[in-house]
């Protein structure tokens, strides 16, 4: 079992979304996030004064899969934003999981992930 | 016919009043300036209720842009509408349009002309205002200031003159119907339904938001991100639309108290029947459409308010709640144009429905005023209705037509959308290169 | 003693008055309905008010309701005071009630009374508004609706008959007694502590939210969620409350004034005291209890502001001040009632607190208006005490005692309070099927 | 020259007036109260105004502290005017300052004088709570009170006496000036330009924010958290602006609506100005610089309100709104004085604008009002123009001296400033151990 | 060394927090986050188009423990979800730590947990 | 390649995020979060009830490196927070990076991370 936790632009969410469904990864969790990378900044103004938002909006996506599952998971993410250009897309980091446990049936392993 | 007291009962001019030797009329004069101004300052308010509602039922993302554009279009067309607004609507009319009084030149030493002035001001800003709310969330800022000069300088002005010339300077012809004189008291047309359908105008040329409907058809919701934003700004408006409709007497006297109650149980009247018919309609009671309703009551309410019943009144306000809900309804889902506050249906439908329900409603003998106006369901016959439909078909055909020619230029020349990736962004940091709420965290997504 | 104008002095009626041959007095008329005219309009803002204030002290997934609610209960009230209400309380008057005016039936071709029927409209609502503060968080919407319809259509008028009747055809005991008339001006218990009382029986019969107060009957905090909101909700309440005060009088002329500066001096007095008591209690400037504390010392001031002097208006606002943190504390952590936002103590306490304060602060000789009514630091005696006791008593039994029946009848029939896991959820999704901050991260835990 | 009505007008009295025998003068007398009754109400709100902006402007964990603030100065300036500030203001004069009428002890049986009271008191809380603004997000809470007292109570009303004080018993030095009365209608500089100095000379003194210039001297956007609430905040000013200036007649007549006409000319012309500066300077129509335009715009014409013609007040906005955005960016960037809502330079900066343009654009002849008062620009010579400058510098030495000694003092006693810990966290929790907006998710990092 | 991410329902945070504590441990992290799961969507209806919120609300809950209190973590937290129906309770997934690091003093591995 | 999960003080992002940079460190996300710990917790009064925020505001920094720069990014977050007194101060915890692969160009493992 794997955590897939992937950094997203937030306007990626929804055609992401789509694509893990037509994959059957029907569950996940997401939360907001500033992330800072590679990316081209926003340029604000504020009373005159520039400040470069150098912390950019981010959703960070969080797939707990079987391992058979890894490979569909981060291709459904990477189609979508693959094509667009520009950069700060995000990053997929693969954790590995040693227990899952279905709280609502105390299932456990393969079974609870689903 | 009870109108407005025409100009000529009101130029007795006194200075400095409070003297030996002040006359009644003198005093009354002065009654009359200190109501004006304080119901153009109400009015004035719902500036602020139509940018608060305009912005709480749109998102967090587009909120300083609508606000921004609710607060300049009142700043353009304050200077629009004083340079040359108000004498195409009050100069002296051509039989087309007024040609006096541009930037007040040559106003006489009368001071009630400033008072008049800042009345109808205030008037005018409220069309242009209207239209911003349709168009929420993806128009341009640079265009949406040049057609706010347009609405306030010339499109609401040429109309008005034809309705309300007479209330200066002027001579409509919408005043001299055969039919009798078109009827609308405070502006049910004359303001709501002009900006209503040149709102309606802005929102098929532009086109729906990102997102609002899908492929296949379906219609999405986008809810509004501040619903108690959005509902003080009802109840300014609310409280504004006091200023607005008793206000258009222009004169202190006992009438204001009857128009008051009027507007108020008109409003009452629409809120509920809205909510209720939104309770039927989708099963619970919805905040929005509870809005809409007050507000479709009070736009109702707007012509026919110093000549009907208070049972009448309670009518109007009924059928214009349930209205509101119907329209928005058949707007949104059936003809798929894009109205994120609904304001084609409180403004233009509900202010078509107040208009033709001055010929159904009107009671003047009833009430013991002025001549007799009496509507078809007090026995006066077709006569007004008629009139009715002839002035309010006009406004439909002028707004309409002229918003259609008017965005349609704008989207060819300089373009009247933002971009795909700055409508996802957002246009207050598109446009303005700032957040409406630094340091919130707010799901952008969805 | 100084009274509110009664009707007979105002009946004089011109309809288009700026002409030759009008009168002084008529002129004056309509000075009057031009004042009241605009109170009644900024008592109309209060709603909006109370609307923030206690959609602010309250938690963001109620906020919907909260608002929906004062929407709602201005418009079922518009409505029921007009049918049922305004006749109850201003009709002739069978001993008990009235019996006349019902829909303004059989009125007299007299503007005056629309002015007048607005300006009650307006307080009646007030009355019904306060109570859904005291039952914020946990009311089922529906049974909402029918309780304020009971309260504008019938509880509130009936008491109000009794104490404000004779300002047009009724005539009420409490304004015979033989201690002389009880006095309220503009309403510390007609409107506010009527208000107050049945917000106890509703918060009583009720409960308390979960999570309020624990097994062991440790009491806990639920912060409001919008600070900001609620202190503008106050600041609208403060601004609405000199028409409130001040237009009682329902005649434009130089008591206004003073009445404003009382009004005033109490508020700002009761916001001073309420944030160093609780500053010296609680260790911090609690800001919502400065907010009570203004409303606190505007309650108070209610009833004897046009009868006392400006030292009396400081004290009356100092000790309204310090009773409502006194008065909150003890109802939140010793009785173990839940009133989310203060209501009771504002209205109900400070309401009587403000009543009693007419028999002790009256000062009209001193003041040189109207007759002598002397309260007994004056050295008037104990009479306008005593009819003080009587009213303010009165109302007590009448509001409570009906609230409790009324409150435990709902209860049992169709409920009172919504399901755990709707009011868990926030009654904004249980209620009405939406959010009102949509977008914005919420936690909604804890 | 045209000038508030003095006193001696306004004295005729009658308390229940609309009776047989009434005279013409006590209905225009009644009518004035009215007039500057619903003016000061107004003006009251604008208190809200002020809070809404300076809490909008600033950071969400200050925004409790703000409007805690202006609620308190609002209190405290209630009744340190009532008790102290009056009377030095208006009371007989020593020459330097009014030694009567304190606590209105010895005023007559007059009742305007509870109506000059309350307008003027809303005057002098304004005076104060500008100052909040430059101060906002370091100040120690209870150093504020104490400041605002000496403001309300003596700062403000001291200076007001030498420009003002001939409106009721006293006689101001800067009204005898050999080159012709200061002219400052309703207060450019009594009011604004005192709050705007004070406010500089306290931002001074405390010291700019942590995090708001870097060591190398950068300078740092701290974003206010709130725009809706910061425009809603600009709408009310606005809306209590027409109070201001045109109540400041204290006289209900036909002069009123030209006041109120040049008022709005010129706030919208300050604020197309300012989003255009802005626009140019910075590359995008910055909202906030925006409504500080529309404010430059009020606070300019001010003074000049009732003595230009309307293509001046647009002359006085647009130079206004120009200024501001210069003044915001000069102060921040180059003298690196931390003004977190720009309040020296819309109030000061603009003030001292408006009162100079008095001496340029004054049209009195031209206007048909009052003697001739002309400025420069309509062939008037220089006169005005230098009374007007004795004017505003006798404001500039007497506020910024005063309180760069108060401010010093005050931050060598008590101290001045939260601790850095404290700032960090928020003033909502350091002072007052709550959060503005609990429940929601806010960054508080960054 | 573990970290138990455990995706809870926000109503069920209170009693969660006491049953951690029973079980002596008191240290966590939380956050919000919004999750897809099986659970019956709540039905919204905003001026009259039904939207199904599909993300529903939920508590992110972070516990990083010694290998010895895995078990007792899981079971406080299945305890009180376990007690209620429907679905929508969420899953709890434990994975590996490397390495524990106390910020204010430096101190690591299993010292800097507790 | 390692996932640092580090809780600290907001107050302290900034100092840290510049000792991260100095370290070469540029490309980080955070998020908001909520903490238990040994901390004391903040007095609030509510209307004359006195109660304690337990949970207190939190940053959730988390920065994928590849294995050798683990100590260098624990020493940035370390010596900015150690200077502080008190408690609070939070806890860094290294989580096992299985893959990671960088969404716009589809590069994996240590090319990806940077
Ligand atoms: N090493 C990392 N650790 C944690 N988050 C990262 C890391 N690298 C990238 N991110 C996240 O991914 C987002 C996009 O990264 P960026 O490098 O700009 O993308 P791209 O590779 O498309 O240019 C960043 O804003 C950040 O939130
Ligand atoms: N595989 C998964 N990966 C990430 N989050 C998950 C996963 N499965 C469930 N969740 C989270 O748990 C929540 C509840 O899941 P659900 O399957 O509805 O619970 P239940 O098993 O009680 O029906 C979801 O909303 C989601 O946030
Ligand atoms: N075992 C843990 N699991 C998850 N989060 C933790 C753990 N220990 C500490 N934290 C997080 O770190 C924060 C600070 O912890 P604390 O123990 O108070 O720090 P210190 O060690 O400096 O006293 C806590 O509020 C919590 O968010």
């Amino acid at each position: 079992m794997k955590l897939i936790v992937a950094i997203i632009q937030p306007q990626e969410l929804t055609p992401i979304k789509e694509a893990l469904v037509h994959k059957n990864i029907f569950r996940f969790t997401i939360s907001n996030a500033l992330g800072q990378g590679a990316e081209i900044p926003i340029h604000e103004v504020y009373r005159g004064i520039a400040h470069d938002m150098k912390l950019l909006k981010k959703v960070r996506l969080e797939i707990a899969v079987n391992d058979e599952f890894v490979d569909q998971a981060v291709d459904a993410i990477c189609s979508v934003a693959r094509t667009a250009d520009g950069t700060g897309h995000g990053k997929i980091f693969v954790l590995p999981i040693e227990q899952c446990i279905r709280i609502r049936t105390g299932e456990t392993g393969v079974d609870a992930i689903g | 016919m009870l109108k407005r007291a025409p100009i000529v009962l009101l130029i007795i001019t006194v200075l400095i009043p409070a003297q030996a030797g002040a006359s009644v009329e003198a005093v009354q004069q002065n009654l009359n300036v200190v109501w004006t101004i304080m119901a153009a300052t109400l009015v004035f308010l719902m500036q602020a209720g139509f940018a608060l509602l305009e912005a709480g039922l749109t998102r967090a993302k587009n909120a300083a842009n609508i606000i921004m554009k609710n607060l300049m279009d009142f700043a353009v067309g304050s200077v629009a509408f004083f340079a040359l607004g108000f004498g195409l609507m009050f100069g002296e009319s051509n039989g087309f349009f007024g040609t006096t009084l541009f930037g007040l030149s040559g106003a006489s030493g009368d001071s009630w002309i400033y008072t008049f002035l800042m009345f109808q001001t205030v008037f005018a800003a409220a069309a242009a205002t209207i239209v911003s709310g349709a168009m929420a969330e993806r128009t341009k800022f640079v265009s949406y200031l040049l057609f706010s000069a347009a609405i306030t300088g010339v499109i609401y002005p040429v109309y008005g003159s034809w309705a309300w010339g007479s209330l200066m300077d002027g001579n409509g012809w919408l005043e001299n119907l055969p039919t009798g004189a078109f009827m609308d008291f405070a502006g049910s047309t004359v303001v709501h339904s002009i900006g209503g359908w040149l709102a309606l105008a802005g929102a098929i040329v532009l086109g729906p938001r990102l997102g609002k409907y899908g492929r296949g058809g379906q219609v999405f919701a986008i809810p509004g991100h501040n619903i108690p934003l959005a509902a003080l700004g009802v109840f300014i408006l609310w409280f504004g639309w006091f200023g607005f409709n008793a206000g258009s007497t222009t004169v202190g006297d006992g009438s204001i108290g009857r128009i008051v109650v009027m507007t108020n149980l008109s409003a009452a009247a629409g809120a509920l029947a809205a909510t209720f018919t939104a309770w039927v309609a989708f099963g619970k009671p919805d905040v929005t459409m509870a809005l809409n309703g007050a507000l479709g009551g009070l736009v109702a309410i707007t012509a026919p308010c110093a000549t009907v019943t208070p049972i009448g009144a309670l009518w109007i306000g009924l059928l214009a709640g349930t209205l509101v809900v119907v329209s928005v309804t058949f707007i949104d889902r059936t003809l798929k144009i894009d109205d994120p506050v609904g304001a084609v249906s409180v403004h233009g439908v509900c202010g078509l429905w107040g208009t033709l329900a001055c010929g159904l409603f009107n009671a003047e003998s009833q009430l013991q005023i002025g001549a007799a106006s009496t509507g078809l369901l007090y026995g006066g016959g077709f006569n007004q209705l008629i009139s009715q439909l002839i002035g309010a078909g006009t406004a439909f055909v002028w707004a309409f037509g002229l918003g259609m020619l008017l965005f349609t230029i704008l989207k060819h020349t300089i373009g009247l959308r933002v971009s795909e990736s700055e409508e996802i962004q957002g246009l207050d940091i598109g446009e303005h290169g700032m957040e409406s709420y630094a340091g919130f965290q707010i799901f952008i997504a969805e």
